[in-house]
Parts: C-alpha cells; structure tokens; sequence
C-alpha cells in the first residue's frame, strides 16, 4: 500500500494536510498551541484583521441553537500593525503555515491592509473577508453584491501583484453564490473560502427582545453543515479549477470528506473547536483514515468525487 | 494579552459521585493528578448531553474543591445548579459516567504573601470556590470571614466542613428564610472598618460583584472577583465571553472572562459598560 | 385572571389560535386526525397543490441532519381536481380551517389554479408557494426573483378578486428578503408565509454521491430556526402591518413564543410533526400557558414585542 | 389512498428487558393493551436520542411479536441491528428506560382463508417479523416453511422457539459461517414446485425482495413482501418513503410504504424504478 498524498494547494501555496482553523475561531493561535502543536495541522487561517483595533459589539456576543450557535463579535482585534507585530512572528516561530484573513469596510482599507501583507514573509496566502458592511454603500455586505465583491478582490489583487494566493471568502446569504464566486475569479482571486456565517437571530423568551446584543448574529455549527456542502458543490460544479477552502459545520472525519467529496481543497474548522479544542487534530487524523479506506492515494483524487456519475447511472 | 492555563488539559474522568444539596448537585469527579494543578478560581469545561446531542458547547463550572486521597487519588468536586438543558443532564449523570472535560482553565484568585484579614462574599452556588479559597487562605495565616447570600434558603450553599476554615459566616436571605432578611451587600462597609479587611474575594452574579466594586473602591480595598459571562469555548479562541476592562492607561478593552477571568481586579471592570457598546 | 385572546387573523381570515401545519407536512389532513380533531388547531395549510398530478422526485427523498432535515419531494401530488374533489370536502366535514397552497411553474399556472379556487367553499385563504422553478425563465426559482414573485402575486390577485386572503410564501435563499416581501405585498398579497426550507445537500460517505435522489433538498427544522426568527423579525420591522405566518424549526411552545415576539401573527409547524404527531397541540398549549404567564391578554399584544425598546435601553 | 393504521396511538412505554442476540438486540418493551391491536407486519415509530437530541426523526422497527401475560401485561418484542446512531442509542437503553412510540402503523400480512401451503423468507433482522407471522399462520392450518438468509451466521436471527411453528428451516449464509453457503433465493424455485406454495411471505433488504418477486411471478405465487424505505414520519404526512406500484391501470404511483406499506404485493413494486424519476 502507497502513503496517502494528504497534501493541498491553494494558487502556488502548498500545505502537507487539508486542515485548517476557520477564521476567527483560534484567535491569536497561541491558546490552541496548548493542546497540539500548531504546525501539525495544514494551516492557521487568523482571525479577520482590519486597519485599526476594533472593540467588536456589546454582550451578550453568543447564543447556543440546536446543533449550532450564533455569535456576534463584531471583528474584535487589534488591528494590522499590532498583528503583524506580535502575532504573525508567534506564528511563524511555531512554524504554522499562515493564512492572513483581511476585512475592511471601504475597498481601500482592503487594499490598504494587501499593502501591508505584500511584504511579511511567512505568510502563505491571503484570506478575504468580503462578509462586511460596506460602508460607501449603505451598509450592504460586501459579499451580497457582485459588483462590490469584485472591486474588493480586484483591488487586492493590484496591491499584492501575483505572488500571494489570494482566497476570496464568501456568504451563503445570497440569491446566487455562483455568479459571485465566477465574479471573485474573474477579479483575480485564486480560490473561495465557502461558507461564512449564515445570519440568524435567537429572542430570549424571558426579556422578550433579542438575545445578542447585537441584535442578530451569524450562525454556524453542524446545523449549516448542509447549506455549506449545497454552496461547495454548486461552486465546485461550474468552477472545477478553483480550490475551495470548505468550512461550516465540519466536527468530523466524515464531515471533512463530505466536503471534499463535494469540491473542497481543503477544510476549515470553527465551531468544533470551541467544543473540542482537539477538534482539528481528530478531524484530519480520521479523515487521512477514510480516504485510505476508500482507496484513495491522494487527497486531490477525492476533491469533487461526488459530481462523477455513479456506476448505477 | 494572557495566554490560557498553562496547566490546561483535555480528559476523560469518571464521576465519583453526584448528591443532591438544596437546589444543587455536588458532583465530585475523579480526574487524577490534574487535581493538583487546580487552583481556587479556576474553572472547568464539560461537554453536555453525550455524542448525539443538539449542545455544540461545553458548560463552565467553577472548581468548588480539589483533594486527593490514597483511594480515590486526586479529585474535584463541582456545585451545580440545574438551570437549563446542560446543566440538567449533567446533574442527572451518576456515579461511574466518564465525563469529557477541559480543566483547569482561567485565573485563579490571588493570595495576599502576608497575613491580613479577608473577606470572602458568595452569592447563590458563587460561595462554592470560596470554601477551597478559605483554607488556603487560612493555611496562610489570613483571618477569614464569610458572607453568603441568596434569594432563598435553598440556594445557599453553606457545607458543614465549610466552616473550618473560617473565623465567621453570615448568612442572608432576600426573602429572609435562613439568615438575616436583607442583601449580602448590607454589612460590608461595616466589616471592613471592623475587621480591616485587606482583600474582598467575591464570585456570584454580576449586580453583586458591581455592588461590591462600589464599596471595596470606596474603602479602597482590593477586591477580586470571579465573573461568569456566557462562554462558547473557554480557551480562549471565541470571543464572546468579553468584558470591559479598564488598562493602565484608562483605555478600555473587552477581555476574555475566560483566560483574562475569570478572577479580575473589580475595580478594573467597567460595570456600568457590561452590554454596551465600547 | 381575564381568559387570554388566542386568535389570529389574516386579511379578512380569522382563526380561533395561531398554529397551523405547515405546507407539505400534514398530506391530506386524514393521517393526522388519527392523532387529534383538526378543527382544535388553527388551521390546516395544504401541501402546495400544482394543476396536474405529479409523482415528484426519485428516492431517496430524505436525509436526517443534525438538529433538521433536507428533504426532495418535488411536490407529489395529485392535482388540483382531485384535490379539490377529495381533500377540500374532508377538511371541510372535519370543520378544520383551510388555507390552501398553490404551486406553479409558470404565472399563467398560478392564476389557473387561483381560479379554480374562487368559488369553492370553505376555504380561509391561500397560500402561495413561490419557492418552484420558473420554467420560463431559466428554471429560476420565483421567489429568488423579485420580479418573477410580484407576477405571481399579481396574477393570483387578479383572478381571486377582492375576497380571499393571499399569503406569499418566500424563500429564505435570497440576498434581500425584505424586499421581496414589499414587492408581493404590493402586488396584493395580505400575508407572508416566512420562511420556506433553505437549500442544502448531504454527500454519503459510503457511495461517495449526493445521497438524495433529487441531489439538493430543503433543509428544515429546529437548525433553521435562527434563521427563520431573523426572517421574520427583519421583514416585521419594515411591515409591522402585515401579517406574517412564521416558521421553520418550531418545535415547542418557547419556540412558537419567539416567532410570534419576532413578528409572527401566526405560525406553522412543519417537520416537528414528524417527530411527533401531536408536536402542534403541544404547542398549541404550552404556547397559550407561556402567553397567559407573561401578562399577555391576546396573542396579539404578543405580536412583534421583541422590536420594541426594553426597560434598559 | 390508504389511511394510517386506524389503531396507532402515541404512547410512553417502558423496556422491559433488552438482550444480545449474535448482532442484534432483542428488546422487549410493555406496551399494555395496545399490544392486542398490533398484526404480524405493522412496525413501531421510536423517539431516539432523548430530550437534547440532535436527531429529530422517529426510527422505524417492525415488531417482531408481541404477547400478554398476566403479570407484564402486553408486551411488543424488537429485533434491532445497531446500524448508525439512532438504532445505537436504542440498543444501549436498559430495562426501565421508557420510550416515545407510535404503534402499530403500517399494513400487516394477510392471511389465506383456506389453509395452503406458504413460504416466509427473511433477510437479516428481517427474519424477525416472520415468527410471528408462522405463528398465526400456523395457528390457521397452514403449512408453514421458512428460509432465512444473510451475509454471515452472526447476522441470522432464529430464535429456538422460533421453529415451534414452521414445519421446516433453512439457513444461507453468504460466506457459508451458517447453514448453507449461497442465497435465501437459490432454493425458492424448487420449494415452490416440491410443496405447491400459494403464498411467500418475505422481508429483507430490497434486492432480495426483488429477486423473490421474479420467481413469485414466474410461479404465478401471490408474494406479500414487508419493504423498507427511509422514513421521515411513520405515519404518512411527509411523503418521503414511496415506492413506485403499479395501478389497476397499469399507470405507477408512488405510494407510501409507511401507510399503504410496509407489507405490499411483491408483483405490483416497480423494484426496477425505484430511485428513479417516474
Ligand atoms: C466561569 C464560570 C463558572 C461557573 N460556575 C458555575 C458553578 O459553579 N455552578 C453552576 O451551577 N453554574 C456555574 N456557571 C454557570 C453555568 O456555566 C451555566 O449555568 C450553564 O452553562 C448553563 O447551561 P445550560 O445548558 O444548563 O443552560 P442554557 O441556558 O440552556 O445554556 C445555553 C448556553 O448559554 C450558556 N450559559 C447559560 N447560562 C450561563 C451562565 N450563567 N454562565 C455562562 N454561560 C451560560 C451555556 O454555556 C450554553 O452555551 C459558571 C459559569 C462560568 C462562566
Ligand atoms: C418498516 C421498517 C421496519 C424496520 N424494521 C427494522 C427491524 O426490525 N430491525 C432493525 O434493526 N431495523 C429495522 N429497520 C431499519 C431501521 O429503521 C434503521 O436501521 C434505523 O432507522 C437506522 O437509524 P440510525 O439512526 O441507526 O441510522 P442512521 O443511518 O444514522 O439514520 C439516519 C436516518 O436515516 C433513516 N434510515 C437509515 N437507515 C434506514 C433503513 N434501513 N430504513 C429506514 N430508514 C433508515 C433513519 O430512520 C434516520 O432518519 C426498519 C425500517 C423500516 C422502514
Ligand atoms: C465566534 C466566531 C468568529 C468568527 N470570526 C470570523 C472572522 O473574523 N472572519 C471570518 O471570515 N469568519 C469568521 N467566522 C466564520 C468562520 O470562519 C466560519 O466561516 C463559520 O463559522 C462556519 O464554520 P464552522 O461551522 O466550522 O464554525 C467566525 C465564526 C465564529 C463562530
Ligand atoms: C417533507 C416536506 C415537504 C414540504 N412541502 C412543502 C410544500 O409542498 N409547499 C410548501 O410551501 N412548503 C413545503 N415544505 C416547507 C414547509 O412548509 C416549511 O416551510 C419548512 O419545512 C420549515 O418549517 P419546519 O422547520 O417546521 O418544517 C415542506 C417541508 C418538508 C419538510
Ligand atoms: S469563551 Fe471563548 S474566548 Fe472566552
Ligand atoms: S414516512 Fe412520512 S409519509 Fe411515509
């Protein structure tokens, strides 16, 4: 029996395993590295950054559903300078393979924060969070409009030049996630990010108002796990080329190849990890056993396996 | 930014026994030499509801008390109040249930390095960590008085061994059915000019903690509390579980109750600011 | 203690409590009478019935998912003739309200089954499921297109005249709910039905296929319901006046007491009846005790709290 | 179209004893009175996971034989193969646990008026509601033969007392660990011939009702056979479990095998259509 290729690319990125931490759920990645060293995962993905230190919204920030939760942070960080200062060298000393996930709310400050990427070495990729109000347009998410979407990434993609991969990442909020993600292709990204939080709302019965407090916040767990492997797919089908970073729900082995069979390149793990801080190290230790078992010899063979016809049909 | 509990691991542990005490369970569980890395403030993480539940998250519960017998080897006891779906199945699992935990996590209370007079004040199942604290500080030479408050009889905790440790306890009960009728906050001020207290430790709800801030600001005392805001992980990698804390340099930050707390310096915390919009 | 005020209305419709089956999830009506009268519920919404039987799609038709379900039933079912000749007149003798649900593939559709509607008695409203594929337009889901819905609405209007109420319902896989609901309420629609199931797919691990026989299903059940109590608070904030069927996930009294502080005048319970064959009057009561314990005189007072300003703000 | 089971009733009934048996859990649960509406056939609908379950659908079991007895009262016997997480938690309820039924529902096998000569062939678990199928049938003079198959002797489930009832056993496995190695259907030509079979009763995964059906037609042998869909709700309200039979006309509806099914007439499945668009 061969070894198991267990590796992905992303644009000219390359990372020994298909495992990540989703953004915003290993914070600065130092609390994660108490339980396994964060190099034996694929990736870091970091927690979105944005020009300035940002306090995020009031609490309640969180609310349990089944099989899910809703949180609003409200991009909570300390801003680039302060990133790149203290945590990008943490990271890089534990030798983690970095993705850095940018947010902004004016296409400048996205492009503004590419800048001060493009020269940082140690990063691998650049994620873009386009799931942010967009603040020259009364306040419509970035990511629900094709147009501001492309201008993000279009503008992103100017500032760093063609070296760093650049992975746009999408909300499943939308009428038509396709033509957004052909849109962010065509713009110059070089792989999606599918899917970010799907927004929802919990009314504590006892005060009678919304729980968060910031009103509604963005769902994510197992419960979204069907929705992100409908997007992956449904992406996947019309652009087979593109690497997809799947993500939504994902606490298992199982789940992890359920994404990939769907056309996921690699995996990114949230929630789970607040569940199980060993989560990630679970997911790609069963998903490795899995693809074995199923007599595959690289990952990259499972990617999309499941838009092949059948043998029935 | 703190770094979480470096003792901090991830175990499967059996329960030892669970008995019912007012209106909470003590939950003692088996989780070996982990028992000697825990210290009073920390707190634990449980998974809920077994491998096909609804309940995505682990639950926190302060460490009442660790000890360590030659039979049992190192264990730790929990006080428990059913409050919703979480907490009741855990108070519903019995003797020999190997619970999946994360432990220890978050600050612990700090102990004064000389001898001085302490107030401990605990609210509802808040007074649990307060008793492992007593005998430490007692250990240590700290004269330790105790006040415990709760709406009703039945929600204080007040073990009999408790009183050991402590030079005096008084009870208060809003509705007066144990204890004097009355707010546990009524006879601070009295007590610090009485007794000079040096240190206030407190851990209940939070009108309390900021009711105590006020006083201890007042007298200028040092007052540390142990906070409980609603947590999603408990490592530190979510969060959701911030709140307003003022630095040195009178800015102010949202901290993570869970790695920055949950023991904080009260008079840093902005009470007024909880749920608001920094 | 003054007796609470259970009912609800819509348009001229009134019925004595606000809980009703959602459509597809009571078949005829016949299989849940096993389990209770179903004139003691609020009413009975029909499957969505199209102009001709249909057999609907291949199993399987189903896959559990944590917390919901997706299911690919492709509306099965027996046409409206049959319909109005066998399933109208049980519903009628069992004294059960009846909102009837329509479905179409093309306008003119909508409008044939509308007026086949017109003169038969008994009838308390319909509802209008524009959550089908468009077949003269790119198969585009109606309810994904602005205005694609209001033709709909407009047409049904039209031909049902002034009498009947008409709810429309929406699909939740868009980027602006909000306005699509303007836009059927006014092209005459007197009510909402919020939300329909969301888009989703599960990939068996096993075969390495999409595992439903439709390939993509509708997610529903309590996973949803963040999702659903967001829908319905988003759309009552701009149109406090209209009333609003809520559902999706409700599967308790607590549940149905947050749609309706959401804004829901009404709600319907869909796959929780799977579970449980009584789920609705459980609900039904538990909804009334939770109601009655709050203060509550009428359900209406109820209708909408959760937008108003609370004590501490 | 068929209505549901006219005696279903929602009930809380608690196990009376839950056993191993090669792969399978023989559970016994005591369903009072409602045991004397159950027919040999019809299957039970079973809330799983408890209170804070993520699984939100009953799972469906058919009902391998129920009895009264004066001290238990009425009990429903289950035959269950721990497959995925549902069944899994099922099997690992112990005696006292009560459960969330709907029972009976479904169709039931009918029984000849005259007593002939019939064959029941079970497949795996599906062996189970045979015995009390060849009890009744038994009881009604019928001669009553019965093969069982599987893939491996672990997965045959032949009570001892099982045999009271039919005249003749056989057992197949597929790897030969268990009676003889080959298929439950190898034999079903020849039995037909040899014994003038008027009925096969048969429940067992789908292709080997398939394949019976082949043989019960070539025969012109009527074969009532128990299906098994994915079901949502048990009780005909989703539309989920269909199957394609064939009308009196000749036109294909897709019926629902929790009502107008489980037990169907092998000859009018369209085996060869089912998961396909009609
Ligand atoms: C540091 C810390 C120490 C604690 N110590 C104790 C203790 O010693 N004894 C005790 O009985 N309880 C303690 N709690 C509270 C305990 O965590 C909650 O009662 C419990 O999480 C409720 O879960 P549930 O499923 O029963 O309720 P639900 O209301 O159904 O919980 C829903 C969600 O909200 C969260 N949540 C609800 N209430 C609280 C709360 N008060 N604090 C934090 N999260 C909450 C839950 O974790 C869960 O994610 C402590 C909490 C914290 C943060
Ligand atoms: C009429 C009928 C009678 C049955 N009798 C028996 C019996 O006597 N003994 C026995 O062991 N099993 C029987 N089954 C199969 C049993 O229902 C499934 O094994 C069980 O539902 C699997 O649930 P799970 O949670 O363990 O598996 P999972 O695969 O996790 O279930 C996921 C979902 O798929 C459904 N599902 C999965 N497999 C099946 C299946 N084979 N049939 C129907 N639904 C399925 C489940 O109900 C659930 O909704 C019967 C099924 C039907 C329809
Ligand atoms: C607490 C929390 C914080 C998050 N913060 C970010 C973020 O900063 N940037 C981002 O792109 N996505 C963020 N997400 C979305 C996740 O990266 C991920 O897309 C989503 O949670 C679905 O995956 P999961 O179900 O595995 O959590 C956050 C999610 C959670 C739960
Ligand atoms: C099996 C099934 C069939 C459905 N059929 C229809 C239908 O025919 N017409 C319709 O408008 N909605 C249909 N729905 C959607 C429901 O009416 C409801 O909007 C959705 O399921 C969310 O509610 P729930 O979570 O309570 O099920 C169906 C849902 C399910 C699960
Ligand atoms: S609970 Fe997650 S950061 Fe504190
Ligand atoms: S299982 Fe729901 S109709 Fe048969």
């Amino acid at each position: 029996m061969t070894a198991l290729d267990f590796s992905t690319t992303i644009g000219n990125a390359w990372f020994p395993a298909p495992t990540f931490t989703a953004s915003g759920c290993a914070s600065s990645g130092r609390e994660l590295a108490q339980f396994f060293p964060l190099r034996e995962m694929g990736g870091v993905v970091t927690k979105s950054v944005m020009s300035k230190s940002r306090s995020g919204r009031p609490t309640p920030r969180m609310a349990e559903t089944p099989s899910g939760m809703l949180n609003s942070i409200g991009l909570q960080g300390p801003g680039i300078d302060a990133f790149l200062a203290k945590d990008v060298p943490y990271l890089v000393e534990q030798k983690a393979r970095i993705i850095v996930s940018i947010a902004g709310e004016t296409v400048e400050e996205y492009s503004t924060l590419a800048r001060k990427l493009r020269s940082v070495s140690g990063i691998s990729a650049i994620e873009v969070n386009i799931s942010c109000p967009n603040v020259e347009n009364r306040g419509l998410v970035f990511a629900c409009d094709p147009e501001a979407s492309r201008r993000v990434i279009d503008g992103v993609r100017r500032t760093i030049g063609g070296e760093l991969p650049i992975i746009a990442k999408l909300s499943p909020d939308v009428t038509d996630l396709v033509s957004i993600a052909k849109g962010v292709v065509e713009a110059g990204a070089d792989g999606l990010a599918l899917i970010n939080t799907v927004l929802g709302m919990v009314i504590n019965v006892e005060t009678m108002r919304p729980h968060l407090g910031g009103k509604t916040g963005g769902l994510s767990g197992p419960a979204i796990r069907p929705i992100a492997v409908r997007a992956v797919y449904q992406v996947h089908a019309v652009l087979p080329q593109i690497p997809i970073l799947g993500m939504g729900g994902i606490a298992s082995g199982k789940d992890a190849l359920e994404m990939i069979l769907a056309g996921a390149s690699g995996v990114a793990i949230g929630t789970a990890s607040f569940g199980n801080p060993t989560a990630i190290m679970s997911i790609q230790n069963e998903l490795k056993q899995l693809l074995t078992d199923r007599g595959f010899t690289s990952l990259k063979e499972a990617v999309g396996f499941a838009h092949r016809p059948s043998e029935r049909e | 930014m703190m770094q979480i509990n470096k003792s901090a691991k991830q175990l499967l542990a059996p329960i030892v026994s669970n008995k019912r005490v007012g209106q909470y369970h003590q939950i003692i569980i088996n989780i070996g030499d982990v028992a000697a890395t825990c210290k009073p403030g920390n707190f634990v993480a449980i998974s809920v509801g077994g491998d096909s539940s609804r309940m995505i998250l682990r639950r926190a519960f302060a460490i009442s008390r660790v000890s360590t017998s030659p039979t049992v080897g190192g264990t730790m006891e929990l006080i428990v109040a059913a409050h919703g779906q979480g907490s009741k199945w855990l108070c519903a699992q019995g003797e020999g249930v190997v619970l999946d935990l994360v432990v220890p996590l978050g600050t612990s209370f700090g102990i004064p390095t000389e001898p001085v007079p302490v107030l401990l004040v605990g609210g509802g199942y808040g007074s649990a960590p307060l008793f492992g604290l007593a005998e430490l500080l007692n250990s240590r030479g700290c004269r330790v008085d105790m006040l415990l408050g709760a709406s009703t009889a039945s929600k204080i905790y007040a073990p009999m061994e408790g009183k050991r440790a402590v030079n005096s306890m008084r009870i208060y009960t809003e509705d007066g059915s144990m204890g004097t009728a009355g707010r546990v906050t009524d006879p601070i001020a009295e007590i610090i000019k009485d007794l000079n207290v040096a240190v206030i430790y407190s851990c209940g709800p939070m009108p309390m903690l900021a009711a105590i801030t006020k006083i201890a600001d007042q007298f200028d005392v040092v007052h540390q509390c142990a906070v409980e805001e609603s947590m999603a992980c408990g490592v530190g990698i979510c969060m959701t579980c911030v709140l307003p804390v003022a630095n040195e340099d009178g800015s102010i930050s949202n901290l993570r109750s869970c790695i920055d707390g949950p023991v904080m310096d009260g008079s840093r915390v902005q009470w007024s600011k909880v749920g608001q919009q920094l």
